[in-house]
Formats: C-alpha cells, sequence, structure tokens
C-alpha cells in the first residue's frame, strides 16, 4: 500500500505539475524563471526541515547551519582552492553532512526548546566563524564565486527544479516509508518507539544526516547559481525564519506542502515588491493570518476536514 | 530455569529510594502481579526492566543473559516488550498503521515492509478486537481500544516476557473481563506477563503469582491467596483493618453535634468529557455543611475530574450548586472564592515561593490581622510549616508540600475543604499527621470536607458518608459504617 | 474503505496540484505585461529602510526630474524603477532580474551594502545590463571587474573605492590633523568589514608618511553595541586622533565616544556622518566630529555642488549623504554614456560609459580602464577628486579640507585634548 | 588592570541590570502563558524607538518620550496577548500538543511584521536616545559618564520596585505566583484570566523600561531585535524557565562573561562565550543554571 501511495503520487502530482513547469521557461521571463529558481532551493531546505521538524519532532532553529555548511563548504572549495563546480558541490554537501550529525549529537540529548537553543547557537557560531576567518570567506560580504552551473536562465531553472524533484521524491519515499513512520514514532515518543525494539538514535541519526544532505547540497548548488555566498544569503536567522515560515504557511508533515510554501513566499514577495520594505511585514501577516485560519497550511486547506482529532 | 529472574534491583532518584533490592522471577506461561499502592515502586520496577531508566545496582537476567542497563531496543531484541499506562499512538496513521509501526524490523535498508506484515497487523488487530476500527484514526477511538492498540503493538513484537503496566485502569467491568482474557490467551501462548496493578482483587484470579510493593520494597511474595492474607499487606492497604477503619465514626457523632442537613455543595454533573471520551456521567453528589464526604476509587475512576469540574476548570454538562446558587461557568477564581478550597493532587504550590508567601496567598482576601491569625492556625495545625517558613516550596520534602497545600487551601478560610488523593504517596507518619489535622479542623471549626482517595482506611475514618466512582460512573453511595458491608473487599 | 480513502488522497492532491498550476500561470501572465515604449527604464536599488539608502533613492529621483523637465535624453524621458534590496543579497539579485527582464531597465544604480554589489556583480555579466554602483565601497568589486574583464565589465563604481579613501584620508591628516593641530600619533578605528580592510592598509602605510604615527589598530564587528571596551584600550596608547573607517556602525560608536569623553578627535570616513538624519541619530553627540565624504554643505567641490545641495536640502528637507553625491552624479554619467553611445544596448552602454568625461557634484567622472588595478573604478586625481572633509559644528558641517573648499577651522570638543 | 576592573564592574551592572529587566517579564510570560515570545526583543526595540522619536520630534522632551515608549511597549504586549496568543491558544483546530509551536511561530511572524514595520515607520539605522545628563565621573582612571551610572541606577530601582512589587504587594506576589502556577492561583480564588492580562501587562511594562534604558544606554534599531531575543532566550533558559530570581543571575553571568570577554578577549566575540557556556550547561543540566527538578 505504501508503495501505491507512491506511484499513484508521482502519477499525479509529478506528471501534472511538472509538466506545466517543464514548459514555464517557453511562456515565462527569465525573471519569473529566476524567482522560481530561488524558490525552489528555499523549497528544497524546507523539505528538509520538515523532515527533521515535521516527522522526527526535532524543534531546529538552525537549518542554515547546515545550508550554510553546504553553501561554504562548495563556495571556498571553488573560490579558494579552485577545484571545479561539482566536486565543490559534493565537497559542500559532505560538510553539511558532518554537520548535520554534529547537530544530532545534542538533538539525542536535549528537547524541545533547549535543543531548539543549541541549534540557534550553532547557527550564530558559524556565523562568528565566517567573520573570523573574513580572509578566506569575505566575512560579511561573503565570496565571489567565479564558476556557474550554467548562466543560461533555463538551464539554471531546470537544474534547480530537477533538483527540487529528486530531493522531494526522495525526502517523501522516506517519510511515507517505514522509516518515516518510525521516526515520526520517536518524535512522538521516543520511549514507547525503543521499546518497540527501535533504535531511536540511529533514526534521529539518519534523519539528521538525510537533512543536512539535501539542505547542504541546496546550499552549494545555490552558491553556484548565484555567484556568491555571504552570511546574508545562507547563515543568517533571517533565511531560518524563511524556512519556517515556508513549512508551517505549506503545511508541515507533507514534504509537498513546504514547496507550495516556499512558492508562496518568494513569489509574494516579488508580487508585494512594490511596497517596498513593508512587503516582508505583509507576507508574514499573511503567514500568521494563514496560522490562526488555517493552522494546517495551504496542504491542509485541501485536505478534507475530520480523519483527525 | 525461570524465562526473567530479577535479583537486588534498586533505583535511587535523589533523595528517594524508589526501588530498594527488589527480587523475582518469572516462568513462561506464567502471569506475576506486581501490586502495592501509589508511588510503591511497582511502574519504577517495570521501566528497570525494560531499560527505560537505568538500574543502580540487580540483576535482570532474561534466559541468562543479565539485559540490566543495556539500552531499551536491544531489551525489546531480546524479547521483552511493554504496554506503557500512557503512550502515545500516532495520530495521523490509522490503527492499522499503528500496529504495522511495531512490526518493522529495526533498519534502514527497508525503506517499504513486505506485504505479510499487512495480514499479520490484521491478524493481530483481530485477536485483540481491533478488527472493526483497523481503518481509523486513534483520536477517534474510546478508551478502551486505545489500550487494545497498545497492546496489539506489544503483542506484535511476538514478546517472550510481556510487561502491561496498570492494563485495567480506567476500564468499565465489561472491558476488564475482556482484558483479563487476552491475559490468559498470553499465558497459553507461553509467554511470561507481568502486570502492575494497584490491587489485589482485581487480578486475583488471572495471576499466579503476586509480588507485593510498598515504598520500593517487596513485603510480599506468593500465591494470590497467601498475599491478601499477609498481614503487612493488609496494614500497608488498609492500615490496621478495614472493621477497625469504619469502626472509628467519631464522624457520625461530629455531624450530630453540628446537627445540620443544610445541603452546602449540590452537584449534578451529567456529563464530562475530554475530547470524545467521557470521563464522568450522571455523577450527583451532595455535601451539607460540616459534613464530611468522600469519594472513593481506584485511580483513573474520574475522581479528580469531579473536583476539577466543581471548581469550573473544566467545562460540564449539568449544573453545580453552592449554597444553593449555580455557579457552573463562574470560573475557578469565582468558585474559589466563594469559599470552596480544593487541594489538588498535583499540589500546584509556588515552587520558587517561600512557604511563607504560599501561604499568605492563600489568604489574599483576609484582612492583615485575620491572615496572621489564620496562619497562626495553620502553623499550629502543622508544626513543621513553622519551621520551614522561609524555605522555597519545591525544597520541601513530599509530605511537607502536601501539609502546605492543605495549609494554603485552609488560609482560605473555606467552608468546604476538597482534598484530592491528600495521602497519595506519603509516608504512614506524615499521614498520620494529616489525618489528626483534619480531625482538629473538623472537631474544632465543622468545616465541610470532601475527600477523594483511594486510601479506603484514610477515606473511611474520616467520612460519614462515602461515594464509590467507577469509570465514571457513581457505584454505590451510603453511609460509611455500611460500606464494608454493602461493597466490603469488592473494591479492592 | 481502502478505495474511499485513494480517492480522498487523490482529490486532495489534485487540488494541491491545481493550486500550484493556477498560481505560477497567474504570475507568469502578469509578469508578462508591462513593455517599456517611449521611456528609458533606469534602475535605482538600495535599502530604503537606512540613511543612506533613502539619500541613494532620493538623489535618483532628483537627477531624474531634473532631466526629465529639461527634456529627458534625446527627447526620451527616464522613468525610474526604485528596489528596496532590504540588506538581503537574494533579494537584490532577484531584484536585479526583475528590473532587467520585467522592467527593461537600461542599467541599474545604487546599491549600498558591499556584500549586495558583490552578489550583483556576476549577474551584471549575465543579464548583460550595466551596473553602477554609487553607493558601496568594497576595492573587492573593481579587482573582480579587473580579473574578470570578459564576465564583469558591465560594472562600474562611481564611488571612489577604499583605497582611494584612505588616500584622502591622509592627504587630510597630513594638511589638517598635523598641519594645522600638530598631532603625532593616531590610532586605526575601523569596522570589521570587507570595504576596510583596503581602507587599513593603506592607512597603515600612508597615515605614517602624512606624519601620524600609527600607535594601535581597532577592529570590531559591524555590530557591536558596546564600545566601552574599546574605547577603553584606547586609553592605553593614548592616540591623539582616531583615524575612522566607519560605515556600518553608526550612532553607538559616537554617541559612546561623545558620552565617555574620548579624549581623542575622530576623523576619517565615516558612511553615515554626512546626514543630518545622523545628526539626529545622535543627538548631536557627533558635534566636533570630521567627517571624510563627497561633498558637504555647499562646499563647492565642483561648481554643481553647492545648487545640488541647496536643491536637495530644500527638497528632502535633509543634508546629503556621502552617495546622494555620487548617485546623482552616476545618473548623469549614464545620461552622457546614453548620448553617446545613441543606444541603450548594455554592450554599447559599457563601451560610452568606459569613454565618458564629464563634471558631476562630487568631482569629474571619467573610469578606469580594463587594464588599470581599478577597473571600472571612478579615476582618482589627487587634489582634485578628494571630496571634503568637514566638521560638524553646532549642528553644522563646517568645511575644513582641501584648502579651498574651507569654510572654516577644526574646533575641538571639550574633552578632546589640543597637542602640546 | 584596576581601572578595567572598575569598567567591567561598571559595564557588566549596567549590562546585566538591562538584561535581567528584559528577562524577567520573558520568564514570567514563559510561566504563565506558556509562551517563549519571539517577538520580544522587537517589543523592546518599539519602545526604544518610539521613545526617540517622541524626543526627538515632538515637544515631549526625554521624559515624555520615554513614558509614551513605555506606553507603546505595553500596548504591544497586549495586542500580541488579545490577538495572537489567545486565539491561537484557544484555537479547536489545532492539536493540545502542537501549540507551544504554533505559538512560537506566530511570536516569530509578528516579530518579522514588526521589523518590517519599524523600518518602515523609523528606518533602519540606529538612534540612542538623548543622554539624561552630560559629563563624566572619573575615577581610578577610569572614566564612566553619568549618564552610564544613571541608567544603571535607574535599571537597579526598577529591578529593586518590580522586587518589591512581586514580594510584597498583593497583585504583585499574585503575578509571580501566576509564573509558577496558574492553577494554583486560581485555586485560591484569582481571576487567572485578569492575573494574566496584568502580566502581559507588567511585561510591557518592564520590556518597555529595558528597551529605552537599552536605545539610551548603547543606541537601538530594528535589527537588533533579533539578538536582544536571543539574549533573552539564553538567558531564561539559563535562569531555568519560568524563574524570575534565576533570569536575574542568568542576565548577570550573560552580561559579565560577555564583558570581560569584550574587554579581555575582543568585542568581536563577546557573545561567543556565553553561548558556549550555554551549551555546556544545558549538556550538564539540562533544566537551566537555576531550574530545578
Amino acid at each position: 500500500m505504501q508503495l501505491k501511495h507512491l506511484i499513484h503520487w508521482r502519477s499525479t502530482l509529478v506528471l501534472l505539475a511538472l509538466i506545466v513547469l517543464i514548459l514555464m521557461p517557453l511562456g515565462a521571463s527569465g525573471y519569473v524563471l529566476g524567482v522560481l529558481t530561488v524558490a525552489f532551493y528555499l523549497a528544497v531546505y524546507a523539505m528538509s526541515w520538515d523532515l527533521l521538524f515535521g516527522y522526527a519532532g526535532e524543534v531546529n532553529f538552525g537549518p542554515t547551519f547546515l545550508v550554510g555548511l553546504g553553501a561554504y563548504g562548495a563556495g571556498l572549495s571553488n573560490s579558494v582552492f579552485s577545484i571545479p563546480v561539482w566536486p565543490s558541490v559534493a565537497i559542500g554537501t559532505f560538510l553539511a553532512l558532518v554537520g548535520g550529525l554534529v547537530l544530532a549529537g545534542p538533538a539525542l540529548r536535549l528537547r524541545g526548546p533547549y535543543f531548539g537553543l543549541v541549534t540557534l547557537v550553532a547557527v550564530i557560531l558559524l556565523e562568528k566563524m565566517i567573520g573570523l576567518f573574513s580572509s578566506y570567506t569575505g566575512g560579511e560580504i561573503g565570496l565571489t564565486i567565479m564558476d556557474v552551473l550554467t548562466i543560461s536562465n533555463v538551464g539554471n531553472f531546470y537544474y534547480a527544479l530537477g533538483f527540487m524533484v529528486i530531493a522531494a521524491i526522495a525526502l517523501r519515499t522516506v517519510a511515507r516509508s517505514s522509516i518515516g513512520l518510525i521516526l515520526e514514532a520517536s518524535g512522538q515518543d521516543p520511549v514507547a518507539t525503543e521499546a518497540l525494539g527501535f533504535n531511536v538514535t540511529k533514526y534521529k541519526l539518519f534523519a539528521f544526516a538525510l537533512s543536512a544532505l539535501f539542505s547542504g547540497m541546496a546550499g552549494a548548488l545555490m552558491v553556484f547559481y548565484l555567484g556568491s555566498a555571504s552570511p546574508g544569503t545562507v547563515v543568517t536567522v533571517f533565511v531560518t525564519i524563511q524556512i519556517i515560515i515556508a513549512t508551517i504557511v505549506g503545511g508541515r508533515r507533507t514534504i509537498l506542502g513546504p514547496i507550495l510554501g516556499a512558492i508562496f513566499l518568494i513569489v509574494a514577495g516579488e508580487v508585494l515588491r512594490p511596497l517596498g520594505q513593508l512587503s516582508n511585514a505583509v507576507v508574514a501577516l499573511i503567514a500568521l493570518l494563514l496560522l490562526l485560519f488555517a493552522p494546517n497550511g495551504f496542504a491542509g486547506l485541501f485536505a478534507r476536514s475530520g480523519g483527525r482529532a | 530455569m525461570s524465562i526473567l529472574e530479577v535479583s537486588g534491583l534498586s533505583k535511587r532518584f535523589g533523595g528517594l529510594q524508589a526501588v530498594n533490592d527488589v527480587s523475582f522471577s518469572v516462568d513462561r506461561g506464567q502471569v506475576l502481579g506486581l501490586i502495592g499502592p501509589n508511588g510503591s515502586g511497582k511502574s519504577t520496577t517495570l521501566s528497570l526492566l525494560m531499560g527505560v531508566v537505568r538500574p543502580d545496582r540487580g540483576k535482570i537476567q532474561m534466559e541468562g543473559v543479565d539485559i540490566a542497563g543495556w539500552r531499551t531496543h536491544r531489551i525489546a531484541k531480546q524479547g521483552m516488550a511493554m504496554v506503557f499506562q500512557h503512550s502515545r499512538p500516532l495520530a495521523r496513521q490509522t490503527v492499522l498503521e499503528n500496529i504495522k509501526l511495531a512490526l518493522l524490523p529495526d533498519t534502514l535498508f527497508q525503506l517499504f515492509p513486505p506485504h505479510t506484515l499487512d495480514r499479520r497487523a490484521h491478524e493481530i488487530a483481530e485477536r485483540v478486537g481491533l478488527a472493526k476500527v483497523v481503518n481509523e484514526h486513534p483520536g477517534e477511538l474510546p478508551f478502551a481500544d486505545l489500550r487494545r492498540l497498545e497492546i496489539a503493538k506489544a503483542l506484535a513484537q511476538d514478546p517472550a516476557v510481556l510487561l502491561l503496566d496498570e492494563p485495567f485502569a480506567g476500564l468499565a467491568p465489561s472491558e476488564t473481563r475482556e482484558f483479563a482474557e487476552l491475559v490468559r490467551l498470553f499465558r497459553e501462548e507461553d509467554r511470561a506477563v507481568i502486570l502492575v496493578d494497584h490491587n489485589v482483587k482485581e487480578v486475583a484470579g488471572l495471576v499466579d503469582n503476586i509480588v507485593a510493593m510498598h515504598a520500593g520494597k517487596r513485603i510480599a511474595m506468593g500465591s494470590p491467596e497467601e498475599v491478601t492474607r499477609d498481614p503487612h499487606v493488609r496494614e500497608v492497604y488498609f492500615g490496621s483493618s478495614l472493621e477497625s477503619a469504619s469502626g472509628v465514626h467519631a464522624a457520625g457523632d461530629r455531624r450530630a453535634q453540628s446537627g445540620s442537613d443544610r445541603p452546602l455543595l449540590e452537584v449534578e454533573l451529567r456529563s464530562v468529557r475530554y475530547g470524545l471520551a467521557e470521563a464522568l456521567r450522571n455523577v450527583r453528589l451532595q455535601v451539607n455543611d460540616g459534613e464530611c464526604v468522600s469519594v472513593v476509587g481506584i485511580n483513573g475512576a474520574g475522581k479528580s475530574t469531579l473536583f476539577k469540574s466543581i471548581l469550573d476548570f473544566l467545562p460540564y454538562e449539568g449544573v453545580v450548586r453552592w449554597q444553593g446558587q449555580a455557579v457552573t461557568g463562574n470560573g475557578p477564581g469565582a468558585v474559589a472564592s466563594s469559599g470552596i478550597a480544593l487541594c489538588p493532587e498535583t499540589r500546584e504550590l509556588f515552587r520558587y515561593m517561600s512557604v511563607r508567601e504560599n501561604l499568605e496567598l492563600g489568604g489574599h482576601r483576609l484582612d492583615n490581622q485575620e491572615r496572621e491569625a489564620q496562619l497562626e492556625r495553620v502553623f499550629d495545625l502543622f508544626p513543621v510549616l513553622r519551621q520551614r517558613q522561609a524555605q522555597a516550596a519545591d525544597t520541601l520534602s513530599g509530605g511537607e508540600q502536601q501539609q502546605l497545600t492543605i495549609g494554603r487551601a485552609l488560609m482560605q478560610k473555606p467552608r468546604l475543604l476538597i482534598l484530592d488523593e491528600p495521602t497519595l504517596g506519603l509516608a504512614p507518619l506524615i499521614i498520620e499527621n494529616i489525618s489528626e489535622a483534619l480531625e482538629r479542623l473538623q472537631r474544632e471549626t465543622g468545616l465541610a470536607i470532601l475527600l477523594g482517595e483511594q486510601n479506603l482506611t484514610f477515606a473511611l475514618r474520616h467520612s460519614e458518608r462515602v461515594y464509590l466512582l467507577e469509570t465514571g460512573n457513581l457505584r454505590w453511595q451510603g453511609k460509611a459504617e455500611n460500606f464494608v458491608a454493602e461493597v466490603g473487599e469488592d473494591v479492592l | 474503505m481502502f478505495q474511499q480513502q485513494q480517492d480522498r488522497h487523490f482529490r486532495r492532491t489534485l487540488s494541491i496540484t491545481a493550486l500550484a498550476l493556477t498560481g505560477s500561470l497567474a504570475f507568469a501572465t502578469t509578469s508578462q505585461s508591462a513593455q517599456a515604449a517611449e521611456p528609458i527604464p533606469v534602475g535605482v536599488i538600495g535599502p530604503s529602510a537606512h540613511i543612506d539608502g533613502r539619500a541613494i533613492f532620493q538623489a535618483a529621483e532628483m537627477a531624474v526630474d531634473e532631466i526629465n523637465a529639461a527634456g529627458g535624453i534625446d527627447g526620451r524621458k527616464i522613468e525610474l524603477h526604485k528596489y528596496d534590496d532590504q540588506f538581503q543579497a537574494t533579494n537584490a539579485v532577484r531584484a536585479y532580474q526583475r528590473a532587467v527582464q520585467q522592467d527593461h531597465v537600461v542599467a541599474m544604480t545604487g546599491v549600498f551594502l558591499s556584500e549586495v554589489g558583490l552578489a550583483m556583480q556576476p549577474w551584471s555579466g549575465r543579464l548583460k545590463t550595466p551596473l553602477i554602483i554609487s553607493g558601496a565601497a568594497s576595492t573587492k568589486i573593481d579587482q573582480n571587474t579587473h580579473a574578470h574583464y570578459d564576465r564583469f565589465k558591465y560594472t562600474f563604481h562611481t564611488f571612489t573605492n577604499s583605497t582611494f579613501i584612505a588616500k584622502v584620508a591622509c592627504d587630510f591628516a597630513h594638511d589638517v590633523l598635523v598641519g594645522q593641530l600638530g598631532y603625532k600619533t593616531a590610532a586605526i578605528f575601523s569596522e570589521n568589514a570587507a570595504w576596510t580592510k583596503p581602507v587599513d592598509a593603506e592607512y597603515e602605510k600612508c597615515l605614517p608618511k602624512a606624519g601620524l604615527k600609527v600607535v594601535d589598530k581597532i577592529g570590531f564587528e559591524p555590530n557591536t553595541t558596546d564600545f566601552r571596551p574599546i574605547f577603553n584600550k584606547v586609553q592605553d596608547t593614548k592616540p591623539q586622533v582616531l583615524m575612522t573607517a566607519i560605515a556600518h556602525v553608526g550612532a553607538k560608536a559616537i554617541v559612546q565616544w561623545h558620552q565617555q569623553q574620548v579624549p581623542a578627535l575622530m576623523a576619517g570616513a565615516n558612511g553615515q556622518g554626512g546626514s543630518s538624519a545622523f545628526w539626529k541619530a545622535t543627538n548631536g553627540a557627533t558635534d566636533g566630529v570630521i567627517v571624510g565624504t563627497t561633498g558637504a554643505a555647499g562646499a563647492p567641490v565642483t561648481d554643481k555642488t553647492p545648487k545640488f545641495y541647496e536643491d536637495y536640502k530644500k527638497r528632502f528637507g535633509e543634508e546629503p549623504a556621502y552617495d546622494a553625491y555620487t548617485e546623482y552624479d552616476t545618473i548623469y554619467t549614464l545620461k552622457a554614456a546614453i548620448e553617446k553611445a545613441h543606444s541603450t544596448d548594455g554592450a554599447k552602454l559599457v563601451e560610452a560609459l568606459e569613454k565618458v568625461k564629464l563634471t558631476g557634484v562630487s568631482g569629474p567622472i571619467s573610469f578606469y580602464g580594463p587594464k588599470d588595478a581599478f577597473t571600472h573604478d571612478v579615476v582618482y586625481t589627487p587634489g582634485v577628486t578628494t571630496g571634503v572633509y568637514f566638521q560638524w559644528q553646532d549642528g553644522k558641517q563646517v568645511a575644513i579640507w582641501p584648502p579651498k573648499l574651507a569654510q572654516g577651522k577644526v574646533k575641538l570638543p571639550s574633552f578632546v585634548k589640543a597637542a602640546q | 588592570m584596576l581601572h578595567q576592573l572598575v569598567e567591567i564592574l561598571a559595564d557588566g551592572f549596567v549590562i546585566g541590570a538591562i538584561f535581567a529587566l528584559g528577562a524577567a517579564g520573558f520568564t514570567m510570560i514563559f510561566g504563565v502563558s506558556g509562551v517563549l515570545n519571539l517577538a520580544h526583543g522587537s517589543i523592546m526595540v518599539i519602545a526604544a524607538l518610539v521613545a526617540w522619536f517622541c524626543a526627538e520630534h515632538t515637544p515631549l522632551g526625554i521624559y515624555g518620550g520615554a513614558l509614551v515608549g513605555i506606553a507603546a511597549s505595553v500596548a504591544s504586549t497586549y495586542l500580541l496577548y488579545g490577538l495572537v496568543i489567545r486565539p491561537l491558544n484557544h484555537s479547536k483546530r489545532i492539536a493540545d500538543n502542537e501549540r507551544p509551536v504554533f505559538v512560537l511561530t506566530a511570536t516569530l511572524l509578528v516579530a518579522i511584521i514588526l521589523q518590517g514595520v519599524l523600518d518602515y515607520a523609523f528606518g533602519s539605522s540606529p538612534i540612542t536616545t538623548p543622554t539624561l545628563i552630560d559629563g563624566v565621573w572619573r575615577v581610578a582612571g577610569v572614566t564612566i559618564p553619568y549618564s552610564q551610572i544613571l541608567i544603571g541606577v535607574i535599571a537597579w530601582l526598577v529591578l529593586g520596585a518590580l522586587w518589591y512589587f512581586v514580594t510584597r504587594t498583593r497583585p504583585g506576589k499574585a503575578m509571580l505566583a501566576a509564573s509558577m502556577s496558574t492553577t494554583g492561583l486560581a485555586l485560591v480564588g484569582y481571576d487567572i484570566r485578569k492575573v494574566q492580562r496584568q502580566v502581559w501587562g507588567l511585561y510591557g511594562l518592564l520590556a518597555g523600561i529595558a528597551g529605552v534604558l537599552l536605545a539610551s544606554f548603547t543606541g537601538a534599531s530594528s535589527d537588533i531585535a533579533i539578538s536582544l531575543t536571543v539574549n533573552a532566550f539564553i538567558i531564561v533558559v539559563l535562569g531555568g524557565l519560568g524563574n524570575v530570581a534565576g533570569s536575574l543571575g542568568a542576565a548577570y553571568i550573560i552580561g559579565f562573561l560577555g564583558t570581560l570577554t569584550a574587554y579581555l578577549i575582543s568585542p568581536a566575540i563577546r557573545e561567543v562565550p556565553g553561548l558556549l557556556a550555554l551549551v555546556l550547561i544545558l549538556y550538564i543540566r539540562p533544566q537551566g543554571l537555576f531550574g530545578r527538578h
């Protein structure tokens, strides 16, 4: 039945949405593609975060710790050590993976707000490190990265789209698989889950590793799209906030929801651009109203009510 | 050789020796009852067996392997399973998926389970009586089905040793019988079962052996008959003995003195719900001026729910009248101000504040002089509070905290004092203190008392009338002296 | 039962998909409209919540209005598109894409944060649309353009880069601090930001030449909130002057310098110090601070400067910050280039910009070529493109250097010691 | 060395007191309503900016401006409570065990909304309110501005007043008690909703005063809101959630640790030792330094 679900999901969502998205470059301007490209990367951050937060129940305030490690790992490899693009992406991803395992350590000991605090600290420390080693990292203005995936708008759009689709399939598969079930159980009641014979530590490490893998890789790829990496684009709390809003607004524990949330967030930001600095506030206000009146997000709006307590 | 042999098991939490040198063993096809009053250490013992808590000392040998200190999931794989008293099933998954969870292998390398799992899950659901609701979500299930689900999950692991933590708590009699049938089935399947419960009576017909615990120690072991007869056990449960307890009828005399039949509190609850579960139905209860009434019943019978409803902490269908006036919907603050003081089971002290500050807050509506006078009375009643008056509440021992809770309630100068499980987990000496204090209060002030207790000795000793609550229903009411004759040891 | 569940699931996925589709389609179609016809669209970007960001927008507006009032460029009006980057580089990149691909601007101007400028720089090549940076100082921008000319040639820089900022400061120090006040020691007081590194390096080289011994180097994070520890340390080495290189750090440093009565004069590059809003933000604590900027209080840096200053002050009710001068010049530079190229094509504009020569309100403007180390930065001519140093005296900016622009002399704050 | 010590003491004294003021309210709110208010810093900044604006642009002057700033802070906490927290706490669409996450996210969103609005209204450039008095006090080779001493004194007077209020007066005690057990307070006859409203008001007052003092001591701008929130978060976790006295101690530890680092090592890494200490303490005592059980 799980497998059926998966095929079913592929056949409807992927076929319909994907076809339109694939055809999009035919009709849309480079600007629209550019906006969606960024939205796709944000969607991967949010999906990866959803795996940890929604399924494994980890209050992770530091998704950008992982994103930042991936981005800077890749960026530094390329700009300082002149390593080509794809090996650099691999290095960044690996660095994020290590970071994910480091973050999993406290997660196994601490719960709730305490763990959240540690992740917050991790982000702040990473930011400080970038500042301290500014001769390599460029400090607050960041790195300029010469290599690119491609300079074509369409090409970048397809890279991001393809990567997002792969990430979505992988994360959704895991989330809907046995592992997802066990993760969700250990998020809800770790003791009872252990008593069922599951090594909760193992699953948490796996969840952190997977989340780190995708968010790190997304960070690395985005760096080669943007042509630069700076704390403001991949590390600061503001990026974390975007990730959290995208997930909550889209609908937690759906993996698909965060995609909708991320697209909403970026697109709404662009549509509201004429409002200038108030645009962020308005987006946040919409999100807040959603939270108050439709707590399950976009995905929840379309799920039939009932069936849930 | 026994499948499980426990020897010298000990665990200390801070200043509390929760489990003290406990030994027992259980064979395949045997049911062992672990009984004792609340706080006696039986749940901790189960946690130690399952590896949820690491033992300080002692051996837990399972088929010859010492598993003491192992991590829970390894113990589970060794063949032990546990049904937790409070556990949270996956709310967004169906009952079937919840059962399938328990059937999954502990591996990262199998994303989707084989189809045989589905059949297994259906079989297990069938066996525990969940066949009709396999596609429902846990949130929609009645309480008994949730317990069934927990048992199903444990069963799914095909355990050699099954630990059941109070499996009958909160169940209706017919459901209790069904569950007992399930336990018998486990025995027939050659599993060893360890079952924790409060009283002997409920499990007597089910278990082969009983280990009775008190204050972390094993106080008796043997067949149900042996343990029931054991004087030590009887004393723990009944104080001296039931007969003598209900014989102490100073209470009746007292009421004669105050001579009042005026109803102070009248409760008519049609229904109280927590979400979908109905916790109380059709409970009518009355407390007269100066009278002491107790509501007895085991854990989960609905005593706390009743008291919370009276104080308007919970929404309910029905009406509560105080001195003839309906107070329903007034809010807890207003109800409390009208002269009802509740000492909740959770105590709800202001933990970082001093004893004196806690008491003063209780008497915040009194003027200074009156408050000082009342403070003196409370200190008289509980001298230890006078000594400890500058200490923060959460540095007190359990008994002192209980006295403080009562003291704070008394500072309100209530006309009715409601005590929810005032003796829970307390040493006999402290219980005696509290007992004396209550007697004094009644004698000197004519305070009406509504007592919620599972400690029958204590309840019968103080009350004139008794209500027996069972799974949310009022099962019996009457004079305390008739309790033993009419209900007797049935409830124990 | 299963069927029903699958149905429900199907319906749900379908509706989510529908939402995603309609959302993106609506977005795609709305963004197709608005093709610019007659006017020439020009972009300006900056953080509108910041003193210097606001200055960029206001100066651009003023220049555009003037040009349009005078008949536009070859008869075509300029249509100004404003973009708020909200200090975020990704935001700025998206805005740049929108500007070029949606609003069809012929060039993007402005940029306050170096971080934002460096993030936008690669995109100038990809979008093939000139990016003329008027606010960010980082020397890195020019070095990048030099190193990767083919890709980055679309980037220009109308604000003198950090290295030159330091050179000017040293010239000022030589004339005023050493020459007039007789000071002998200085401490470098700079925020740890990318734009200040070349400043620090240059300060260390040229201050001793100017006659000031560098007795201390004080660096601090741009988001430092408490400067007391820093001023405390300063007093150990007893410098007579604090040579500043600050822009992000605003009111806090100045206010605490004033409150703590640090006995050292504060002078040098100071990004926010040129605006009267800064006087207000510090409640006048900035009194006595010497600020190096592009123009000040009507000091005739060029013959155009006083009029610009007066007009700006009249129109917006505040003094122009440093980047108001450069952004104003940027719009005129762009105008000159378009007129020269007879085209708004990006590549042709680059060629024209490389040849442009005009006098702005911040000084004469022409750009270094591909072979120069600071490619496409505005050409620095000692003694000419010096900007101006002024001192805040009772709420007024009094120009004190260069001599030909000086309106007054330095007045030491009461707590600052004069040289013996 | 001596003058450095004096400065560290003087600085830590003021910083600690300002932190403590902000954190005291933050932790009480957690106790009373279970809210970890991520808009905490924004509320402090509202007070600071409004105070500065009124002092600079209206005839109210410094003191009048400060009062308006504090009033603005109180108004915002009430609005936050009434429009966001209460509806979320009573929403039937949210499962009980998920409520804290929703409240946390909601306050985060409020923080962003406030940041945008503040940027729009006041700009993001840092401001400082006018000094109350000019001049410096020179002692042991150290110059300490009178205004700093005054800020420290005011902060401590307010802390003293707070202490007096919550330990000596009836409504104050009730509020403190509410932060430990709202049920307990209802049991002794208080109207909890009223007390909750009062605590939110008190919180607004404390955050407002802290914000105004901060504006005068180190300056304020909308972009420091997040770091102020993080700071308060760290302090109350260290002090034990819901423990007012504990957060006072923690505020001083963080304040002095930061000041020591700034003076002895570098202001650039001011927060780092505090953060590391926090991680360490969470490992050893997950319930916080002063938290119990």
